[in-house]
């Protein structure tokens, strides 16, 4: 029974410290992990033979999330996701950041932004910045405060303030305020540099774990909560000191892949205080007010944008893959996301990680098969069934919202009133919420099939049910006669 | 992460209801060690001992394992799986450091025989966490330097179970 | 698949033959099996203590199920099924048997049958029939023409034929009709009495599992039917010479636990000529016509009842067991039925497969753990997880239809005409159909998860759909004024 000894400290090559945004340095001492990185700028739609063209638009292959979208940026472009190495440049360029006046926030999921949170909350807390004090330590209640600091900035401002940051590469030349690049998800942003264990460094990662761990919801993927819980919830749930190993191996990647909040009303958001299923989020927003300029009134409820067609205030579901996969099998079985997303492989006498971070079905062998011995296209074939499945009953709760779009449009030009409509309204944002959900989830319905074909019938459901609600107005003698030129 | 247990040193069986109404609650059986270890050991156990053909249970044979035909499935398991040709059950079931192996071969031999005369075990046999963290063990005692990368970091810390992953390197289909 | 040895023939202390239906004699020579077998008369609900009360009715629980059923013999009594021993008694009280006439064929699944069908058939055919004769061997082609020439006979006709066959054990007296006693299920009816093997009995799955050969559903989940289309689809593909043992360890339960029809129209029927899936059973339904007495004619088309609240004929679904576990990754792993409702146990130094056929959540150790090596707490939790989420949609679809049913009975009292109801009951027909095929089978949801929710998805948008075409009618013109008393 003995406790596993640690493993022999890493030979470094050169040393890496807090502020060690550019990940070059670190690739001399981790060859093999950096290599594989640099591969995530590859990518199957557009990358091979060096054309770095955008991915394939969401927006032209599914026409009616236009539809859904009305009124909201996420209607200009919406693209496919591709690897890591593209999400800075991805963002810079989209239309929804050119066209649109976006939120600093925006780079808390696309930069490695932790020491420019540390620079500028350091500076917030009165504390000394050098750039040794920088380097020295995570230093989380400074990360903490710069978070704060920079949520009523714009995208344009923060961006800056990433430059005014050293990366551990670029030499301050005097005068110039540029200190460093600015670099997509890095070494540092997982990783603690002195020890190379996995760390979460988001903040609002760490502060929706806290608030999910004083939730009820039973998380019993989730055994380091439980163990939290147990001891007598006391003071914050520190992922960094109590989750386990394999917990932290899908923890780095909750820091990102989690549905958000991210405008200028309030900080940025992760809604886990009920719980991760569909209807606790959903539960988070509906008792949300945003800050009311007025401390004494109650702020204005939550809602993301105003549905242009109809005119209902609703909610944008974006990347649920962490609250997802908390619903499914494999997070049950304690399979983590870096076991299918980043598999271990052998390279000379070592096993290492895949720091190529791609879509298993690229894989399968190492993804699937250590843990299922069957043949590479049954495998193939299986997922194919399931998300087949799960595709299907997309087209069905889409074909339900957008003859449900039309029927609100004709019973508002029917006449119908604001008060008439308010319970159909109530439905249509459960409704687009639920299909959002999944349809901009990215497995397809893979991290937990049946949980997804649960939540699209519920959209269906409540799709039709607003339906019908206009359809009963329309009879109903309280309607103005229709205005003639109702589709 | 939960119950398959990913972490070494979690305690596998936890959240299992104690069902007292089917097999003895396992403080009765520590009790059972303490108060009656000596008459009982000397008693049924030396029958046991001598019926499962215990003096081969300390030799490194896996045919002395399968002198109760319990262990038969985990002997053909074990035929068909990739390690039969490098590791025998001892070699995976008991410690590689001295001590540990003599005290893990007394008290499984105890506890096997036990079982083996007084029935009420689980069937298919479910490993307990301690011989969980003799497995977990034994595959780095071998694979220490190919698996290098997955020590914890940080000594003390945990680390991902060998068998989250390689569920049948030992027992072919499992 | 499980590891072959090859059997050491069975020692016997009686010899049986292919009339002895009753187990008895054979449980002198396999005392285990038969000692397994007696048990299924027990029964959480009921059996404990020596009380053998009914078990609980469905139509209680769930009341929306006698709206469901309205008009058909279901709605009078239907029960929680319970252990095989049961089958033939339980079959005999019911009121749907005693209030109405149903048809003989009911007895292909309640009763040990097969001699019966093979004595009539024998006569069929002019073949001499002696007691010894009727022992003799299966004699497949006597057993098909007696099942098709009971099909027109009633309950009480073809019950009195079953005590005309000698079972083995009953002696005949001179001048007593009376040769033999009627059995539930019986060994003869999955065993071959020479070698113990494994075959299938049942006309109605030899019949059908041919048109499932004989279709282009891909069915990977049978091997052995993809290398009989491989080999040229020749002649009829026969279980019992083609099947792999593991597929016979489903089969033996899939002559039962399927859908069926089963009244005097037609002779009973397993609607698999396209497949497996719920769409290919019902497009079956939707393109069978009953025989008409006229040979010229085309008869009318299929369906079940008039659902009498809205006066649609639909369709009943019957415990689509096979049919859904087809759909589920255990049957995709090659997990059969007997794996898991019949798993191995040891009896000395030898296995024996559990005879005591019944919920594997009686028994997970067995049943389960050979395979999920997590506590039996855990898997109780995920198989809890599956069920709960399927009833929770269950119970959204059942809401749904039974406003559907409001919906039509106010649009038909508006004066909705029979061509403006057509779609509506069109759509009807599929709600009903797609949740009566999960309410009635009985994992809820376990033995396919996503397939479930995806049925009750399609469910729950056929219902509202109508409903929402219902509301559409009354705003139409066409449609007459209220006649006042719709509600
Ligand atoms: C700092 C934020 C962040 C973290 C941490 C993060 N991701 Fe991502 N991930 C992104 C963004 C942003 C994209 C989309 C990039 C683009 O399309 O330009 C992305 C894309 C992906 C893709 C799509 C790749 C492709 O080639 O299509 C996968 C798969 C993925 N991430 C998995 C993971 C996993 C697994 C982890 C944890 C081990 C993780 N991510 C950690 C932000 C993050
Ligand atoms: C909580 C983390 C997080 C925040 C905050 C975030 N993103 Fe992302 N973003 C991701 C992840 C993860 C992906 C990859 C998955 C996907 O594409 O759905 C992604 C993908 C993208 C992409 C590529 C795919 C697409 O949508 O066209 C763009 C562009 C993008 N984000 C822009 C933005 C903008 C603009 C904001 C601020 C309004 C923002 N992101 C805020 C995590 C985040
Ligand atoms: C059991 C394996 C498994 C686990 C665990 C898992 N995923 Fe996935 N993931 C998949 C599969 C399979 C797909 C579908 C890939 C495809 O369609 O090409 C997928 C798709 C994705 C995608 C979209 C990739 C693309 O190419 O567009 C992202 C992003 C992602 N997963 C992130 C995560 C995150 C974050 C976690 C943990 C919270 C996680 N996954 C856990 C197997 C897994
Ligand atoms: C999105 C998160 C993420 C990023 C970014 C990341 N890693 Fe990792 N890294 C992981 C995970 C997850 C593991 C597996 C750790 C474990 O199993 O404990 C890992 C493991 C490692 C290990 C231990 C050996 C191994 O391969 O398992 C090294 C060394 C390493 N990473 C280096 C790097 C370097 C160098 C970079 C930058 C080029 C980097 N990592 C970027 C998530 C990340
Ligand atoms: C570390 C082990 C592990 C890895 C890696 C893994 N799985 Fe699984 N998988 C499991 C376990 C455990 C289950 C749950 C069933 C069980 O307990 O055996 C499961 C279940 C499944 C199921 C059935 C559940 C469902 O939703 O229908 C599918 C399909 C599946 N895995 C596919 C995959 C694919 C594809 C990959 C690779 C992308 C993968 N798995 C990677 C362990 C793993
Ligand atoms: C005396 C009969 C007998 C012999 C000989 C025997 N076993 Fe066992 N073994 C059992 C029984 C009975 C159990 C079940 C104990 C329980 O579940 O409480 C068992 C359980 C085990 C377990 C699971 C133990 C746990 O509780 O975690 C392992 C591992 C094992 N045996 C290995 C071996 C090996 C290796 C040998 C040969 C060196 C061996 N056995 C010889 C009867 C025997
Ligand atoms: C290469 C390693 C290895 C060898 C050799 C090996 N085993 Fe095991 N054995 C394991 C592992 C690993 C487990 C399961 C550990 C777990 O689930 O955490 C196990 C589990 C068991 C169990 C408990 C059953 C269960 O499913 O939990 C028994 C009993 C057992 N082994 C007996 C034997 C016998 C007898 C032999 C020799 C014939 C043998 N083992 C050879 C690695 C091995
Ligand atoms: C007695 C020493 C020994 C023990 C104990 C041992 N192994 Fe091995 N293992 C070996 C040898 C030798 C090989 C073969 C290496 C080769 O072929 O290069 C091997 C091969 C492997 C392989 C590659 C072949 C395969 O099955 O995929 C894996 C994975 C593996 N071991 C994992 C484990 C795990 C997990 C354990 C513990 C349950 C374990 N080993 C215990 C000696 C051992
Ligand atoms: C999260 C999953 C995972 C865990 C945990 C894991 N492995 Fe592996 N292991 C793999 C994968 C995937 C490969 C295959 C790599 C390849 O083929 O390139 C592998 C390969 C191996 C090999 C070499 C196989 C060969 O082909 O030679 C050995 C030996 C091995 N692992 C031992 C271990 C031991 C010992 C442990 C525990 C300390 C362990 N593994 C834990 C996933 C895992
Ligand atoms: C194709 C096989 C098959 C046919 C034909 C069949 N049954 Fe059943 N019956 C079953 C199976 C399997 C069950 C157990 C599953 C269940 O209750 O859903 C069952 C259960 C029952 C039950 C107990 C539960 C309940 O429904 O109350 C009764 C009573 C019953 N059947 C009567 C009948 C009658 C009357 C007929 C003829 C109209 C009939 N059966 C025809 C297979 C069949
Ligand atoms: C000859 C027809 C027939 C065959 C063959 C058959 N069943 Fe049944 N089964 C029934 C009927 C009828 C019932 C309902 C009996 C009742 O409720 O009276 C039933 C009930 C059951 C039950 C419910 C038991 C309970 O205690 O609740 C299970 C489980 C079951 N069968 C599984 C199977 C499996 C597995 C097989 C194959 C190994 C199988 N059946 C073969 C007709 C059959
Ligand atoms: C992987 C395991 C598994 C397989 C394979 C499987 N079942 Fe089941 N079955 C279950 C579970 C679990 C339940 C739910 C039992 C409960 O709720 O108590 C169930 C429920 C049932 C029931 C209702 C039992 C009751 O107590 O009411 C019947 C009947 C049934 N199955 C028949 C079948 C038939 C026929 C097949 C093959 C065509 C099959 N099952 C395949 C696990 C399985
Ligand atoms: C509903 C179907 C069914 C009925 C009825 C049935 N059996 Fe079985 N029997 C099976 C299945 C399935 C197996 C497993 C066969 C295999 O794996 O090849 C089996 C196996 C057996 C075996 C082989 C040894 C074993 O246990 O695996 C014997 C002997 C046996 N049954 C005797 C009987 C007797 C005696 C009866 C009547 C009391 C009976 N069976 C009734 C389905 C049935
Ligand atoms: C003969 C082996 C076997 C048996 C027995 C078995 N399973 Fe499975 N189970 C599997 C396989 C294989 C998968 C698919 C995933 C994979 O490939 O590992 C699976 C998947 C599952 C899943 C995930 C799929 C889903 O729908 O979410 C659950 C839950 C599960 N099994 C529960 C059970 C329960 C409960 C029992 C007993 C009633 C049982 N299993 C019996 C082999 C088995
Ligand atoms: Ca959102
Ligand atoms: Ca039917």
């Amino acid at each position: 029974e003995r406790k596993q000894e640690a493993r022999t400290p890493f030979v470094r090559v050169v040393e890496v410290d807090e502020v060690s945004t550019d990940p070059k340095p670190w690739g001399l001492n981790f060859p093999q992990q950096y290599e594989d990185y640099l591969k995530t700028v590859d990518d199957e739609y557009t990358d091979y033979g060096g054309n770095h063209a955008l991915p394939p638009s969401k927006l032209e292959e599914y026409p009616w999330l236009k539809r859904l979208f009305a009124g909201y940026a996420f209607s200009i472009e919406y693209r496919e996701a591709r690897g890591h190495a593209h999400m800075l440049a991805d963002q810079e360029v989209t239309r929804r950041v050119t066209e649109v006046q976006q939120a600093g926030a925006c780079l808390h999921c696309h930069a490695s932004i932790i020491p420019t949170y540390r620079r500028i909350g350091m500076e917030q807390l009165g504390q000394e910045v050098t750039a040794a004090k920088l380097a020295e330590s995570f230093n989380q209640e400074a990360v903490m405060a710069g978070f704060k600091a920079v949520s009523q900035q714009t995208y344009e401002e923060v961006h800056a303030e990433l430059e005014k940051t050293p990366d551990g590469v670029v030499e301050a030349a005097a005068g110039d305020p540029h200190l460093g690049n600015a670099h997509p998800v890095s070494c540092i942003d997982c990783h603690d540099p002195k020890t190379m264990a996995l760390r979460v460094t988001r903040p609002g990662f760490l502060i929706g774990i806290d608030k999910l761990a004083n939730s009820d919801d039973p998380v019993p993927h989730l055994p380091s909560i439980a163990k939290w819980r147990k001891a007598g919830s006391k003071g914050t749930y520190d992922p960094n000191t109590d989750a386990t190993r394999q917990e932290l191996r899908s923890f780095v990647c909750g820091q990102c892949h989690v549905e958000y909040y991210c405008a200028n009303k309030m900080t940025l958001t992760f809604p886990w205080s009920n719980g991760l299923k569909v209807e606790d989020l959903e539960a988070e927003w509906d008792s949300t007010t945003f800050p009311s300029e007025n401390a004494d009134e109650t702020g204005e409820p939550f809602y993301d944008y105003v549905h242009k067609e109809t005119g209902t205030k609703v909610y944008k579901a974006q990347h649920p893959e962490f609250e997802l996969w908390s619903q499914g099998i494999h997070a049950r079985a304690g399979v983590s996301c870096a076991d299918c997303h980043m598999p271990y492989e052998k390279v000379g006498a070592t096993k290492v990680s895949s720091h190529w971070v791609r879509s298993p079905m690229t894989n399968i062998n190492k993804a699937c098969q250590t843990c299922h011995k069957v043949s590479e296209q049954e495998i193939k074939d299986r997922v194919d069934l399931i998300q087949h499945r799960t595709s299907d009953l997309i087209d069905r709760a889409a074909a339900a919202v957008t003859e449900m779009f039309d029927a609100i449009i004709a019973a508002r030009e029917a006449g119908a009133s604001d008060e008439q409509l308010k319970p159909i309204r109530d439905l249509q944002r459960k409704a687009m919420w639920r299909l959002d959900f999944i349809a901009s989830e990215n497995s397809k319905g893979f991290h937990a099939s049946q949980e997804s074909a649960r939540i699209l019938a519920e959209s269906i459901d409540y799709s039709r049910q607003a339906i019908a609600g206009c359809y009963q107005l329309e009879s109903e003698p309280a309607a103005e006669p229709a205005k003639g030129d109702a589709s | 992460m939960s119950a398959d247990s990913s972490q070494t040193d979690a305690p596998l069986d936890e959240g299992q209801p104690p069902d007292e109404a089917k097999r003895p609650m396992r403080f009765g059986k520590v009790a059972m060690t303490f108060f009656v270890c000596l008459g009982l050991l000397a008693g049924v156990g030396t029958f046991t001992f001598g019926y499962g053909k215990g003096a081969s249970y300390l030799s490194n044979n896996p045919e002395t394992c399968i002198n109760c035909h319990v262990m038969q499935d985990h002997m053909d398991s074990w035929q068909q799986s990739s390690h039969h040709h490098v590791a025998v059950c001892n070699d995976c079931h008991l410690p590689h450091d001295f001590v540990g192996k003599w005290v893990t071969k007394a008290d499984n031999g105890f506890f096997h025989s036990l079982a083996f005369t007084m029935g009420g075990y689980k069937d298919p046999i479910q490993i307990k966490p301690r011989n969980q963290r003799v497995t977990q063990s034994t595959c780095i005692s071998c694979h220490k330097d190919f698996v290098h990368p997955l020590l914890p970091a940080i000594a003390g810390h945990d680390m991902l179970s060998c068998v989250h992953c390689h569920a049948d390197v030992g027992h072919a289909g499992r």
